[in-house]
């Protein structure tokens, strides 16, 4: 009956075994991983602008990437905290940046739009996760106060030409006159002048969906962004055209499309709840068509973004549901 | 009328905010938006103060202050007297919600702590009234304007509050920590309100 | 009851690894020279020794007798006689007080039990009696006393045996239901007569369909239902099969009696009939020995007080260094550092997990994507509930509602981040009770 | 001329109205509240480090002046300090003995430490998983949480293990409520003389995790000068409080495990890389 102790059997060194809490095992999910997958729901749109800019927005996208990674890296280096370029979320941040500016931006806007993103937006105050407002928007709201005519000035789009280097100012979709002077079709593909990431609306739709099969975002933000300036603008066109285009041209035009799939998403500065998202989606949609319609700037979304992304913090707080078995306490104590 | 006071509202509250575009009011804003409790609360007792403040002014300057009078042969106007006499009052009128306060909600009393007496000179406050003076606004103008004035104020204190709260859970570089992250939130902030220039 | 089970909210799909060792039957382990049994395997009062060095022990004769309405009593592993009582070390890394006992080979039955074989019959109370007697806890992992949870001071209208083994690579009760279908299906009739019930429902993961068609054969004899239910963990904690079965949500800071349910774990259930019908104290269960570092993972019925070295030695040894040894399952169960540790009446795993797939954890702050609020069961905030934790902030934690928390896992499981999350829970309850204690007591 | 005294009756009139209106509503209103509480709040030390039992040095002062407390309750406070709040206030207050936190484990090799733990870095979190991993189940943790709560920055982690500092500690008590072990206890400043371990298990246990513990070898207690000053506890030598021993002791004693130790010595490092 005894046992009879083999050499072949062999057990775990004890000194070796870790102690923790559960669980033990884990889902795949790194924060590296979700940054990846933003990265690739941008490739689209990363396409379109150089299909329709050529190298300038080439020379923008990098000097904006490579740019954030780096001050990521001397800011990590001075303030002696651990490297955090791999995680992708400078990457990310600078992309983004690029994608807010025009293709004609000199390389001395992207540097400091980066600093600014990377320095002011996030680091200081700690770091990923801690950053109240969307980094690369505060980049291009700083930059857009602080140089108001080099930021508005688009160069015009020259579909496959890559080298066309004529920083022509064209006419932007979303001019303070309140008329339509880019066809639907044209919004929707792209070609029309405006910010690198503003260009073609179905490439970011397909970006956005991308996120949305994968959970990374949460569908109630860009609905109900796109949903509500769909009413405002479709509302006020109705009762008075001259002031303002058609629904479906404010859709399309502008930062919207990138703005409600990748600014208002970022899950560092959106409300965590469900409900949280879908009142942040309407706040920013009732904002930015306020500002597109009656406004001083004729883009309102990264204002729109950055005002619900300081009221988050008040939102996730009374957006809290109850816990599952709460409703029972609640009635046994009215009893 | 309707539309001037709708000006007026959407311009005192987002487009000319008191702390994020005017910078009246900073200290208050700066020292009771620690916490979300105490900035509602200090939120209510401005906007009370504000409302009143600018009621009990105008009537003042549009009823004394601005009229002439004729005083044993010589004629009188007292406009040189308004900052003086809009302090007092202002004063005067801070003492009596701070008295009032103090009896019948004494953990406010205790939240708000110096700041409630700091209204007394708050730039806010007086700023409002003088605004109305200068903009010749009516009565109801004047009354209206500053309460859309302390509910900018308000709004930017509960906004800024629950960031500053949440900012108490980052870490924050060390020289940067406290009031000094708080103002970089607050310019961002203002950065964010300059979107509403235009509107009105 | 409806046909359907209900789908309770949030929930993760871990990879569950049960191939490794579901199709292995339940072997008997073999009899050791010696037992280290700790004494005190259950929630609630510890219990008072009966035996002293050098007594000569029968299997199945009372060790340690219970101190409470919620204790139970410690029964002999085999027959032989006491050599030590020492302190081993325990579940919890801490050294705990143990009884050695030497075995003599002959496995000789002493058991203190007459068996009750016309349970049909037999008083309800002497029937819960029996069950408190014999020793029997939760055996899927708690360990609370089964007799506590029969005698519910309110109103209770249903039965529930907990088959739902959602754990992965846990399949000890898989394979129970499989091989000892009708032996569950009794012992919830025996549980439902003490309950005064006529009817108890039987819930498993439908990830085990051999065992729902083994136990519907038997079932209907018996009028027990046996429902399937949706894969999903933690579709085996206790308010979530509830809800999933019934419907009902058991309160915060409530039991299961407050909705009328009472849940019991199919390896107790096992141990009931075995109480009631063949007059078995508590002194052995089945325990899956499993992980991919194993050369022979299965599935083992041990008696308490076997060493894990042992189990491991059954397991045919390693093949590679694990990461973690643990009792129970990788969502909940507790790592060791010692290969002393005995199993105990709720051991239902031990588990080596590779290196490959062991979570580690970081400080890295909450990105706030929010995985963990939609993986929640519970619908708490798991990624402010951390934070107010890592900052101090115990009451706020208590104002969102912590204290709901069920360690299941799911949060941390999912984080990005790797935060530990769960820990942070397991902290602010802790200090939150201290500090409740401390007032109770002012 | 006219305009001068206009302006000056003006002003004067609105002023005396206000501040009727005030005083009336100051009447109406009024609150009482006891001066005396602010001037004793000034008086103390304002730490806030709650080491009296009170929220804060304004609860505390609060209970001073309503009689519920006594001055000397404030640790951090110089003695002559509860004597003037006592002069105030005209109460009589007792003499109060000081007190400082000993950490009661020296081990700090790394011997102590059996298995790696991966988890949240603080003591209280993980005492409830496993302790940490090191092999007592009675020493420190090593994570620093009573030098986190300590409001004077007395205590230094040095090696995994907590270190008083004599001269830093004014006895407030915030660590002993920290420590998940509860291996702080406040003992008088006068006594120099501990027992490092807190371990109640067997000598030999002990030795197997651990080169410092206490195996009550009672080669202290035969070399104190009477027997009554150090006292035995199942398996641990404590210094005994009310008649403590000599300093001179740690060196008479030679204690085998280095376990009996001068607190200042400790302190000051003289022990480190200890492994016989």
């Amino acid at each position: 009956m005894t046992e009879v102790e083999t050499p072949a059997i062999q057990l775990p060194d004890a000194t070796k075994l870790v102690i923790s809490n559960s669980p033990h095992i884990r889902g795949g999910e790194t924060i590296s991983n979700i940054m990846v997958h933003v990265l690739v729901a941008l490739a689209p749109a990363v396409a379109a602008a150089v299909w329709f800019f050529g190298l300038h927005a080439v020379r923008v996208m990098a000097l904006c990437t490579i740019g954030s990674m780096l001050i990521e890296e001397i800011w990590n280096k001075c303030a002696k905290r651990p490297s955090s370029w791999k995680d992708g979320s400078a990457a990310l941040t600078g992309l983004l940046l690029a994608m807010n500016l025009s293709a004609g931006a000199p390389w001395w806007i992207c540097i400091l739009g980066s600093i600014i993103a990377i320095c002011l937006g996030k680091q200081l105050f700690g770091g990923l996760g801690y950053n109240p407002f969307n980094p690369a928007l505060v980049a291009r709201v700083a930059l857009l106060i602080g140089f108001p005519s080099l930021m508005t000035s688009w160069v015009t789009p020259q579909a496959g030409k890559w080298l066309a280097c004529d920083a022509l100012t064209g006419a932007t979709p979303l001019g303070a006159s309140g008329a339509a002077v880019a066809s639907l079709n044209d919004l929707l593909i792209g070609n029309v002048g405006g910010c690198l990431g503003e260009t073609s609306a179905i490439a970011l739709l397909i970006g956005g969906i991308y996120l949305l099969i994968h959970k990374l975002i949460k569908w109630q933000v860009p609905a109900a962004f796109i949903g509500t300036v769909a009413i405002i603008t479709g509302i006020t066109h109705h009762f008075c055209p001259e002031m303002t285009p058609p629904a479906l041209y404010h859709v399309l035009a502008g930062g919207l499309m990138i703005g409600a799939f990748f600014m208002a998403t970022d899950i560092v500065t959106s409300p965590m709840t469900a409900n949280g998202a879908l009142i942040f989606g309407f706040g920013c949609g009732i904002i930015t068509s306020v500002i597109r319609i009656w406004g001083g700037y004729p883009e309102g979304v990264s204002f729109s973004i950055l005002f619900m992304n300081a009221l988050t913090p008040l939102i996730d707080r009374y957006t809290i549901g109850k816990p599952f078995g709460y409703i029972r306490i609640k009635k046994e104590a009215a009893q | 009328m309707a539309s001037n006071v709708l000006t007026i509202t959407i311009g005192a509250i987002l487009v000319n905010n008191f702390v994020l575009s005017k910078f009246l009011g900073i200290c208050p804003f700066l020292g009771v938006s620690k916490k979300l409790s105490t900035a509602l609360g200090m939120s209510g007792a401005v906007i009370f103060v504000m409302t009143l403040a600018s009621l009990v002014t105008s009537l003042i300057y549009k009823y004394i202050l601005s009229q002439t009078f004729v005083v044993n042969g010589t004629t009188i106007n007292l406009t040189f007297l308004t900052i003086l006499v809009f302090i007092v009052v202002i004063a005067a009128l801070v003492q009596l919600v701070e008295i009032i306060l103090q009896k019948f909600s004494p953990p406010l009393y205790q939240a708000l702590g110096i700041f409630l007496p700091l209204i007394t000179t708050n730039c806010a406050v007086l700023g409002a009234a003088a605004l109305n003076v200068q903009a010749g606004r009516g009565v109801i103008e004047s009354t209206v304007f500053g309460t859309c004035s302390a509910i900018g104020f308000a709004l930017a204190l509960v906004l800024f509050s629950s960031l500053r709260e949440k900012l108490d859970l980052a870490k924050v570089p060390a020289p940067l920590q406290g009031t000094a992250i708080g103002l970089i939130t607050a310019g961002i902030l203002a950065m964010v309100f300059m979107g509403f220039s235009g509107l009105v | 009851m409806s046909d359907k089970p209900r789908k309770f909210k949030g929930g993760v799909h871990p990879n569950d690894s049960k191939a490794l060792s579901a199709s292995k039957a339940v072997v008997n382990a073999p009899l050791l020279d010696k037992y280290t049994v700790i004494i005190n395997q259950h929630i609630g009062a510890p219990l008072e020794v009966v035996v002293k060095k050098g007594d000569v022990v029968k299997k199945g004769q009372l060790l340690a007798k219970a101190t409470g309405f919620v204790s139970v009593p410690l029964h002999s592993p085999t027959s032989g006689t006491v050599t030590a009582l020492e302190k081993c070390p325990g579940p919890a890394c801490v050294s705990v007080p143990s009884i050695e006992i030497t075995a003599d080979g002959n496995d000789e039955w002493g058991s203190p039990f007459e068996p009750i074989a016309d349970w049909q019959n037999a008083e309800p109370a002497a029937l819960k009696q029996r069950v408190s007697d014999a020793g029997i806890v939760g055996m899927g992992g708690a360990g609370f006393p089964s007799h506590v949870k029969l005698s519910p001071t309110k109103p209770v209208d249903t039965l529930i045996l907990n088959g739902a083994e959602c754990e992965p690579y846990l399949t000890a009760d898989h394979r129970l239901m499989l091989e000892q279908a009708e032996d569950v299906v009794l012992g919830a009739a025996i549980l439902a007569r003490i309950l005064g019930l006529k009817t108890a429902v039987i819930g498993v993961e439908n990830n085990k369909p051999d065992a729902i068609e083994a136990l519907n054969k038997v079932a209907a004899k018996y009028s027990v239902k046996v429902q399937g239910l949706r894969v999903n963990y933690p579709q085996g904690a206790e308010k979530q099969l509830i809800y999933a079965l019934t419907g009902r949500e058991v309160p915060i800071g409530g039991l299961p009696m407050d909705v009328g349910c009472v849940v019991q774990n199919v390896a107790s259930a096992i141990a009931v009939y075995e109480a009631v019908v063949k007059g078995h104290p508590s002194i052995e269960r089945i325990t899956t020995v499993t992980g991919e570092p194993l050369v022979n993972p299965g599935n083992w019925r041990f008696r308490i007080g076997t060493p894990i070295s042992k189990a491991l030695e059954l397991a045919g040894g390693i093949n590679v260094q694990p990461a973690k040894l643990l009792l129970g399952g990788p969502m909940m169960g507790m790592a060791q550092n010692s290969l002393d540790v005995t199993v105990m009446k709720n051991t239902s795993g031990i588990l080596l997990i590779p290196v490959e797939t062991v979570s580690q954890y970081t400080s890295e702050p909450c990105i706030r994507c929010g995985k963990c609020v939609t993986a929640c069961p519970m619908d708490i905030l798991p990624a402010t509930i951390s934070q107010a934790v890592e900052n101090g902030r115990f009451d706020w934690a208590e104002q969102l509602n912590v204290l709901a928390c069920i360690e299941c896992g799911s949060c941390s499981y999912l984080c990005p981040s790797r935060r530990p999350l769960n820990q942070h829970f397991k902290r602010a309850k802790a200090e939150i009770m201290a500090a409740r204690r401390k007032q109770q007591k002012k | 001329m006219t305009i001068i005294l206009t302006s000056i009756l003006f002003a004067a009139g609105l002023g005396v109205l206000l501040a009727v209106i005030i005083g009336a509503a100051a009447k109406a209103f009024a609150v009482e509240s006891d001066p005396r509480i602010e001037t004793v709040t000034d008086m103390l030390p304002g730490a806030n480090c709650g080491g009296c039992g009170y929220a804060g040095c304004a609860d505390f002062a609060k209970a001073i002046v309503e009689g519920r407390a006594d001055p000397s309750l404030c640790p951090v406070a110089p003695p002559e300090s509860a004597g003037r709040i006592a002069e105030y206030l005209g109460i009589t207050t007792q003499e109060k003995e000081k007190v400082i936190a000993v950490v009661r484990c020296a081990g700090d090799c790394a011997a102590t430490v059996r298995s790696p733990y991966n988890g949240v870095g603080d003591c209280r979190s993980a005492a409830l998983v496993a302790g940490g991993g090191k092999g007592c189940d009675y020493g420190c943790i090593g994570f620093a949480s009573c030098a986190r709560a300590c409001p004077f920055d007395a205590i230094e982690m040095r090696d995994g293990l907590a270190v008083v500092h004599p001269e830093l500690c004014v006895g407030c008590g915030k660590c002993v409520e920290t420590c998940p072990k509860n291996l702080i206890i406040l003992a008088p400043a006068a006594v120099d003389v501990h027992v490092y371990c807190n371990s109640p298990e067997k000598g030999a246990l002990k030795r197997k995790v651990c080169k410092t513990a206490c195996i009550a070898c009672r080669k202290c207690v035969k070399a104190a000068d009477s027997e009554e000053q150090m006292t035995i506890k199942g398996f641990l030598v404590e210094t005994n409080y009310s008649s403590p021993p000599l300093p001179d002791l740690v060196e008479k004693a030679a204690c085998p495990t280095t376990a009996l130790r001068l607190a200042t010595k400790h302190a000051a490092g003289a022990y480190e890389g200890v492994s016989k």
